[in-house]
């Protein structure tokens, strides 16, 4: 047992557990927040994985933006649905069986994944520098990241529109 | 030294728990959660795959990036319409939001 | 935290990285492993910064009550120890041996973790503070993305504390934060990218090297203003203290907090602002530079103490000077003037940056223009806006008898 | 440069109309800025065509462009100026160019539009004519035609602005279409002169299949075609020439289009229009192009026949044709009451001359003629028209129900409109044939000293009767119309007319006065030493064997000059004292005075020969017998043979079979839809636990089993 590797584990665990308390607690105020830990935990994975740049925007997004407008709309909604109804529709044993089949599946085919077992390697770390001049490289990624920005203002502006108040005029 | 199995099987993990929370949670909020859930499995995969395999190839990390404008655009779109069938039918009940039902 | 410990790139002349030899030689020498030893190593870096810093809450809040005393022409707290030195102390031993109460049908974890995750979030920024050449908790490449999104987190923690209350006031107050926040970071970031962009890194202390000669303050006056109006509202402090406006939401999200938890909040308030202080005396005022570094990096420190000092000074100064907003002028202000404002200086900096590449008087001059323009530009459409602001109210203002061509005008 | 000139010439005026009709139709002032425009730029571009043929251009100018590819051959489109043509230019842009202007004042251009006029009837006083600027589209494309026809080089163009003329007669003639005389005469031109066309074409197709081509360049100034044409045998038999076949052709179209008898009835009926197209059908355009054509084909109908030899008889037709017609016309004219019906009469008069020159073989005199005659009647007409404008002002001043038209409510109008009768009295002497001074008396002089010098004294007296007769029913016209004392209240109150409609009217009278020195014979005594004759050697270089001029001869000189004075001596003393409500001095002749008031009842016979017949036959026959029995008979069996067999198929098939099955089928889905649809729970969790499983059971079977 190497040191990357108790804390691969241990990160690991808390964040199943995390994700697992996510899907079950009937408190959603609650389930916000272990999402948010959930989150955190994928972000130190990612800092295992050595992309500290991911982690930090993993973080940002995620914890700061994603999370936390969750949170606000759990508030929002919080009203019409007291924390003692049922949290989990009638279908959940049938739901478990589905999530248990797909879990199954990818196991086994990572279980036939030929490099499934081998290290990281050792030339890592591209430069934040690459990826930044990728991203604007018209032979690099100038297209997925010009269409996400486009993607985000459409975002934006749609949902603005949706949960805007109706007028009176409406 | 972590093999690439263990990130491939909490990944798989995690996404299986994230589509538990899709399928069987009643509440769209929760839904969405389940779905935010699922997206990280994904860019866990993605990365690990990009620090095992090709890191001399930035389309990994790219496309983490492509998920998350996604994720936020997601969010934003959804929690959206959810306030607002809030706001008009007082339900955020998956099930009871069925007006084009039969 | 990043697995990387304190830069090992420094010159055998830094005290800092003797000193750091010294401790893992002796370490080492006592039979421990060489990864184990970072590990031991950065938890104990750690928690000396994170103590550091909390004690220094102490004498900042006796600072600030004497300033702000003398603001308002009285004498502050003088009593206990040299000059009122130890009152804040007195304060806190009262508090910690308060009870802390939890409301009744308080959410019992998430009230208490609320303010812990607050002071966290302040500390944490501290990780990637260059406090002098060659001292630094984690010198990451992405420090400044690291700073906005772990000072975000207090955010959270305030979410917490107004759900987990119970109290309407408090979820009142932690609405309000949370809008200003969100919204204020728009124009922090915004801010934040033109130093990035005229250093060509987000590492801090890249971003303090490249002040060597030039202070990004003179470089870019309107950034640097930006920044300060709008992470005053990410702290809350006066004049954008509408969070836990006593008159108005009698303590905001805070108010069912009692004893060393209500402690937790108040101190991280002023570290937060210290903190604030710190982070504009790295990106805009040159942090640890100055004049004889190069050979005696620990005056560095010193000069990056004074200078941080400086700008909590101004801080305290505003508090006591401004009044506090209303919440729709906060609003207005940030999305109709300081938004806009920071968009137009990104796009002028970004372009001017891309035309006069190599520093010097040249570059200097340029910026300082730039800004001047915008300054005057945005000085003459504020007018131009009064002006029909006053002409509509003269037109409404007028009486009964209305022309029908008036209202086409 | 001259070539591109004669290219231009017709464009203006059709151009003209495109604006009018597509754009300008609102606005009066544009409509006639537009059409007077167009046609000034067609004069000045015919003017500077004239002057190069005149100062000694080398002639014929002739361009040519393909138009219509008909197989290995195409047809042409191109242009051919040639003297003939010069001449025609001239008079055709002067007298249509007087015509616009005079359209003007005509319409009351200026006036406000009376409320009470309606679209398709005369204003009633003063007001502006309300299809004003339709007025001015239908005359600019009148223009072009006769443009596109004069200027062109071959037959076929010709035939198609001929056409284009015949449509705007058509539909200038029922201008005033709301009145039923006008509709009437509208039909009649139409008809008649159709029947005249239709013979035109098939001399067209018959000369096209013969000599492959119809330009003029290739046919008529080519002997070869000519001498082919003039030997080869006609279709009719082996005493006819092809070339007299068609030449006989031709010259039906032309009894269509110049109203020769036995066509000339729908021309006085033509007056129905307002006046300005009565000039332009009677003067400038419509019964010249007539005229041009004969002129025009003057090598295929003298085709083998040399001057001096005996007339062919083809030649003879023609000439026996005219000078009837020219008599006939003439006895009829005097009969009439209404001013501008005795114009009409006397233009076919006139055009019998021409036709009866032609037929002699006098091409000169007859193109001549043609120019003279344009030229003082369409003076006549338009003064006629400034008269019937006065009289109708006064009619609506004092309110007498006059017909304005009435030379016998007229009477005295010389004081009141002096502009007017001094140009009428010209126009009236010239074609009475003033001696000397007149130009009608100089073109006339020559037909008749053709007539007598060729030896065809038949033709001879009756050309001398029929000029005896038109200076008499000339001079009766005008003393009734302007000498002696007003017979109405309407006739004292006739104001002058504006001055659009005068400065034609003294243009035309110079042009009639002046024109006739060109042509003073030569060996006239005195003036022909002081003028040359120039006309006579200019168009006689149009032909390829030019004819001669005559030598000088004082009979046909003392008959023409004594006949004229006569006719004129004698309608004036008849007519100088006739009082309100007195019958005509011409009543006395009794029986024949009846049968000229109704034209020899020439549109009775018509109406008995040709168009009760065709009534009768479309009646009887076609409609009774061909189209109610036969037609209607056969479709009514067919609809009941359908109605049977649609019921059999409603019944039998489609209701029992059909539509059971098909009801079937629609209550089939719907139970089956309701029974089904409860599957839909509406919930994507359900459907997505569906689809995963059922996706995991396939894969597990793909992955382990298979």
């Amino acid at each position: 047992m190497t040191v990357p590797q108790i804390i691969f584990l241990a990160t690991a665990a808390v964040t199943l557990i995390a994700a697992l308390m996510v899907v079950t607690v009937p408190r959603l105020v609650h389930a916000g927040l272990w999402l948010i830990l959930a989150l955190g935990g994928i972000a130190v994975l990612f800092i295992l994985l050595e992309n500290g740049f991911l982690a930090v925007v993993q973080v940002a997004i995620y914890i700061d933006a994603i999370a936390i407008l969750i949170i606000i709309a759990v508030m929002l909604t919080r009203a019409v649905m007291s924390d003692t109804d049922p949290q989990i529709n009638r279908m959940w044993l049938a739901s478990a069986l589905a999530s248990l089949i797909i879990m199954a599946g990818l196991l086994v085919i990572v279980s036939q994944a030929p490099d499934a077992s081998r290290g990281p390697l050792v030339d890592a770390e591209v430069g934040l520098d690459a990826l930044g001049r990728a991203l604007v490289d018209v032979d690099g990624f100038i297209l997925p990241f010009e269409v996400a920005s486009v993607l985000l203002v459409a975002a934006l502006v749609g949902s603005i529109m949706v949960a805007m108040t109706p007028t009176r005029g409406d | 030294m972590v093999p690439l199995s263990w990130y491939l099987t909490l990944a798989a993990a995690l996404f299986a728990v994230g589509l538990f929370g899709v399928l069987a949670r009643r509440n769209a909020i929760a839904i969405l959660m389940g779905i935010e859930l699922m997206l990280n499995a994904v860019n866990l995969n993605l990365l690990a795959f990009w620090r095992y395999l090709w890191s001399d190839n930035l389309t990994g990390v790219v496309f983490i990036i492509v998920v998350l404008a996604v994720a936020a655009a997601e969010v934003a779109v959804g929690l959206a319409l959810i306030i607002s069938i809030y706001r008009r039918r007082s339900t955020v009940v998956v099930e009871e939001i069925d007006l084009l039902r039969w | 935290m990043p697995t990387s410990a304190i830069s090992f790139d420094s010159r055998m002349s830094d005290p800092f990285t003797t000193i750091d030899q010294f401790i893992k030689g002796l370490l080492i020498g006592l039979g421990l492993d060489a990864a184990v030893t970072d590990i031991v190593l950065n938890i104990v870096g750690a928690v000396v910064l994170g103590s550091v810093v909390g004690a220094v809450a102490i004498l900042l809040i006796w600072a600030e009550r004497k300033l702000l005393a003398r603001i308002q022409d009285r004498i502050g707290p003088n009593r206990v120890g040299p000059y009122g030195l130890l009152q804040t102390v007195a304060d806190a031993l009262k508090l910690i041996t308060k009870e802390v109460l939890i409301p009744k049908g308080a959410d019992r974890y998430v009230f208490i973790m609320a303010p812990m995750v607050v002071v966290a979030g302040v500390i944490g920024l501290w990780a990637v503070m260059p406090l002098a050449p060659g001292l630094i908790g984690s010198d990451i490449n992405v420090g400044l993305l690291y700073i906005i999104a772990i000072g975000a987190i207090g955010t959270l923690g305030i979410i917490m504390a107004g759900l987990s209350s119970n109290n309407k006031y408090a979820l009142l107050g932690a609405f309000r934060t949370v809008a200003q926040m969100l919204s204020y970071t728009v124009p922090l970031i915004l801010a934040l990218l033109i130093p990035v962009m005229l250093a060509g890194s987000m590492g801090m202390s890249t971003i303090v090297e490249a002040q060597g000669s030039v202070w990004f303050i003179f470089l870019a006056p309107l950034a640097a203003l930006i920044f300060f109006i709008s992470s005053m509202a990410e702290v809350g402090r006066a004049p954008f203290d509408l969070t836990e406006a006593e008159s108005e939401i009698v303590a905001g999200y805070h108010i069912e907090y009692s004893g060393m938890a209500f402690g937790m909040f108040f101190v991280g308030e002023f570290i937060h602002a210290y903190t604030i202080s710190a982070l504009f005396t790295v990106i805009f005022l040159g942090g640890w530079q100055g004049p004889g570094v190069e050979s005696f990096p620990l005056i560095g420190f010193f000069y990056f103490i004074l200078k941080t000092s400086v700008m909590y000074f101004v801080v305290i100064w505003v508090r006591g000077t401004f009044p506090r907003i209303r919440i729709d002028q906060m609003n207005a202000f940030n999305w109709k003037f300081i938004t806009p404002l920071a968009l137009v200086v990104f796009m002028v900096t970004a372009i001017l940056d891309k035309l006069v590449i190599e520093a010097g008087f040249n570059r200097t001059a340029v910026h300082l223009a730039a800004n001047a323009l915008i300054v005057l530009g945005t000085f003459f459409l504020l007018r131009a806006h009064a002006a029909s602001l006053r002409r509509r109210l003269e037109v409404t203002d007028r009486p009964q008898v209305q022309q029908p061509e008036a209202a086409s005008d | 440069m001259i070539e591109t000139i004669s290219w231009l010439i017709p464009l203006p005026p059709v151009l003209a109309f495109g604006l009018i009709v597509l754009f300008a139709y609102r606005s009066n002032r544009i409509s006639h800025i537009l059409g007077i425009g167009g046609m000034l730029i067609a004069w000045a571009l015919a003017m500077s065509t004239f002057l190069y043929a005149v100062s000694g251009g080398e002639l014929p100018v002739s361009t040519e462009i393909d138009w219509l590819p008909t197989g290995d051959t195409a047809l042409k489109i191109g242009t051919w100026i040639d003297p003939l043509t010069a001449v025609t230019l001239f008079f055709v842009a002067w007298t249509m160019l007087a015509i616009f202007v005079y359209s003007v004042g005509y319409h009351n251009f200026g006036k406000a539009l009376d409320p009470k006029d309606r679209a398709g009837l005369p204003p009633h006083a003063g007001g502006v004519e309300p299809m004003y600027s339709r007025f001015f589209a239908f005359i600019s494309l009148f223009a072009f035609g006769m443009f596109a026809l004069v200027v062109t080089d071959n037959l076929l163009v010709l035939f198609v602005g001929w056409e284009i003329m015949g449509l705007c007669s058509y539909l200038l003639i029922g201008f005033w279409y709301g009145k039923d005389s006008a509709k009437a005469a509208m039909v009649k031109a139409f008809i008649t002169t159709r029947v005249g066309d239709v013979f035109m074409l098939l001399g067209l197709v018959y000369l096209y299949s013969l000599t492959g081509t119809l330009a003029y360049s290739e046919i008529l100034f080519n002997p070869e075609t000519l001498e082919r044409l003039a030997t080869t045998p006609s279709v009719l038999g082996p005493g006819t020439s092809a070339a007299a076949l068609i030449a006989l052709l031709f010259f039906i179209g032309t009894i269509g289009k110049s109203a020769q008898w036995p066509l000339h009835t729908w021309l006085p009926d033509a007056m129905e229009g307002p006046t300005p197209v009565s000039a332009m059908i009677h003067a400038a355009a419509m019964v010249s192009a007539g005229i041009y054509l004969i002129l025009r084909i003057f090598p295929l109908i003298t085709a083998g026949w040399h001057h001096g030899e005996a007339l062919p008889d083809i030649m003879v037709f023609i000439a026996f044709i005219g000078a009837f017609t020219a008599l006939l016309a003439a006895t009829l004219a005097v009969g009439q009451n209404d001013i501008k019906r005795v114009l009409a009469y006397s233009t076919i008069s006139q055009l019998g001359y021409m036709v009866a020159a032609v037929g002699l073989g006098a091409f000169v005199a007859a193109a001549f003629h043609l120019v003279t005659h344009a030229f003082f009647k369409a003076l006549l007409f338009l003064g006629s028209g400034s008269v019937i404008h006065g009289v109708e002002h006064g009619a609506h001043e004092t309110g007498d129900p006059i017909d304005p038209n009435d030379m016998t409510q007229m009477g005295g109008l010389r004081k009141k409109m002096p502009l007017t009768f001094w140009t009428f009295l010209i126009g009236g002497l010239t074609l009475s044939g003033f001696p000397i001074v007149t130009a009608g008396f100089w073109s006339k002089d020559e037909i008749l000293a053709e007539a007598f010098g060729t030896g065809h004294v038949a033709v001879f007296i009756v050309l001398a009767l029929a000029a005896l007769i038109t200076a008499f029913y000339a001079m009766r016209q005008i003393t009734l119309t302007f000498l002696g004392r007003p017979r109405s209240k309407a006739a004292e109150h006739a104001p002058e007319s504006t001055w659009t409609m005068t400065v034609p009217l003294v243009v035309l009278a110079i042009f009639s006065v002046t024109i006739g020195w060109a042509g003073i014979p030569k060996g006239f005594p005195v003036l022909s030493t002081l003028v040359p004759n120039w006309v006579h050697g200019f168009v006689n270089a149009t032909l390829l064997e030019p004819t001669e001029a005559l030598e000088f001869s004082p009979i046909p000189l003392l008959v023409s000059v004594s006949v004229a004075l006569g006719g004129l001596l004698i309608g004036y003393l008849m007519y100088r004292r006739l009082e309100v409500g007195a019958p005509d001095p011409l009543a006395r002749l009794g029986r024949v005075y009846v049968w000229i008031q109704n034209k020899y009842y020439f549109d009775e016979l018509y109406d008995l020969l040709f168009v009760r017949p065709a009534y009768w036959f479309a009646e009887t026959i076609v409609y009774r017998g061909i189209d109610r029995r036969l037609i209607d008979g056969f479709l009514h069996w067919v609809a009941g043979l359908t109605g049977i067999l649609g019921g059999f198929l409603r019944n039998k098939i489609d209701i029992p079979i059909i539509n059971r099955s098909g009801d079937f089928i629609g209550e089939g889905i719907k139970t089956a839809g309701r029974e089904g649809r409860v599957i839909q729970t509406g919930r994507i969790q359900t459907y997505l636990i569906v689809g995963i499983l059922f996706a995991g059971a396939l894969l597990s079977y793909i992955f382990f089993l298979l």
